[in-house]
């Protein structure tokens, strides 16, 4: 893609990676990730996304909303060295990573994960390996809000 | 030397809702030895500490007990991580 | 969700299940389509999507631009047999599929799979299912114009 | 009777370029008879059907060679499917 494709989209589509991995407070488009990603080569034909929303549910309990909390720059270190191993292990084009923190509503985007490969079955792998470790390693908590009062979730003791 | 703490999610709120702890500790003492500090201040915290359900990270990684903590190292307590959206 | 809160939607998201299963010539939005399948229900949380789009090579040869042709009424036929497998086999909560006709230029949106469940582990395998069954089950073909002319493609012999 | 064949894809190009074939076939007659039919008359889509290239579909799904041919039944022939953005 030629410099002056890039500068005419609708959004900063730069070589900049710091636009490829991020933790925000700000809701986010899928259509503008995936531009974001797409921008980076024509070689890329099978996309695999992996979109987490807060559900209204968890363990059988009633949830009313979600807060995360991270650690600014561990957090965003740790989603940097998943977005570096994805690209060199799995083969794929692009990877994208994305989590929001802050308050989150029920049925509201938390987390994307885009991969971008030649073929789908890289995209597949990568995407699915990427979400898992994305929970392993990423130092991000959440607080859960019941009706019966907030809950700092243990999900991996 | 002055060490400061950040901490996060159940650890902040077993301080008391503080965000960072300030604690005295001797040159040359290694995590361990930040550990059994924290434990005699915060025996709750102490006991996650001991139990290696809270980590301690130095510099952005997750540190051995063995680790040597150096002035002006960037110190936290990290709670069982709980990023995405489900516990599957 | 209430019926208000559908139809305050900016798009129809009825339980119209013909907008879930479509083949048509224009091209789509991911967050409109989003949008339909997270209608559904609120259960869900883990989202997995497929999207296929046009690349600048085919084995090997530079690729200009894609025509592909389907059997109007089997197509949409057999695309509505694998959204209700899935929905049967794989627990998950909703899946969309659409796939265009017509001339797709380089870069362009081919197909989206859109899987639904409450958890990310059944999404991303009835998304990966639906489409390898997509590929194997669905008359649809695909006309590659390159530098040396037109050839159809021959994938599944 | 006559039957109309609808054409997709490398068959219908075959057929220079015609979307839909009107052969005549007699009553009680197969799926089997119409391919000899469309052999005799067209050759090169008549190996892709013995080959099983090229599969018959009757009302919209796939069809056996024993399948009969039906006055009013919905017929094609269906080249190697190519959905998707891929081969892999």
């Amino acid at each position: 893609m030629s410099l002056e494709q890039v500068t005419q989209a609708d959004q900063p589509v730069t070589g900049d990676e710091a636009m490829l991995v991020r933790v925000q407070r700000e809701d986010f488009s899928i259509d503008e990730e995936l531009r974001r990603v797409r921008a980076r080569s024509k070689r890329i034909g099978g996309i695999a996304i992996f979109l987490g929303t807060a559900r209204d549910r968890s363990k059988g309990k009633d949830v009313d909303g979600i807060t995360f909390e991270h650690y600014e720059g561990m957090a965003q270190k740790k989603l940097r060295e998943i977005r570096e191993r994805a690209l060199k292990d799995f083969g794929i084009i692009e990877l994208l990573i994305l989590h929001r923190y802050g308050e989150i509503g029920i049925g509201e985007n938390i987390v994307l994960i885009i991969a971008g490969a030649e073929h789908r079955a890289e995209a597949f792998q990568a995407c699915k390996w990427a979400i898992d470790e994305l929970k392993q390693i990423t130092p991000i908590w959440k607080l859960e809000h019941t009706p019966d009062g907030e809950v700092w979730v243990e999900e991996h003791p | 030397m002055t060490v400061t703490i950040q901490l996060f999610g159940m650890t902040k709120m077993l301080a008391g809702n503080q965000g960072t702890l300030s604690l005295a500790l001797q040159d040359g003492k290694r995590v361990k030895d930040l550990v059994a500090v924290i434990d005699s201040a915060y025996p709750k915290i102490g006991e996650l500490l001991q139990k290696k359900k809270v980590l301690v990270s130095v510099n952005q990684d997750i540190a051995h007990e063995d680790v040597e903590v150096r002035d002006g190292d960037e110190i936290a307590l990290l709670p069982p991580f709980a990023g995405g959206n489900d516990g599957c």
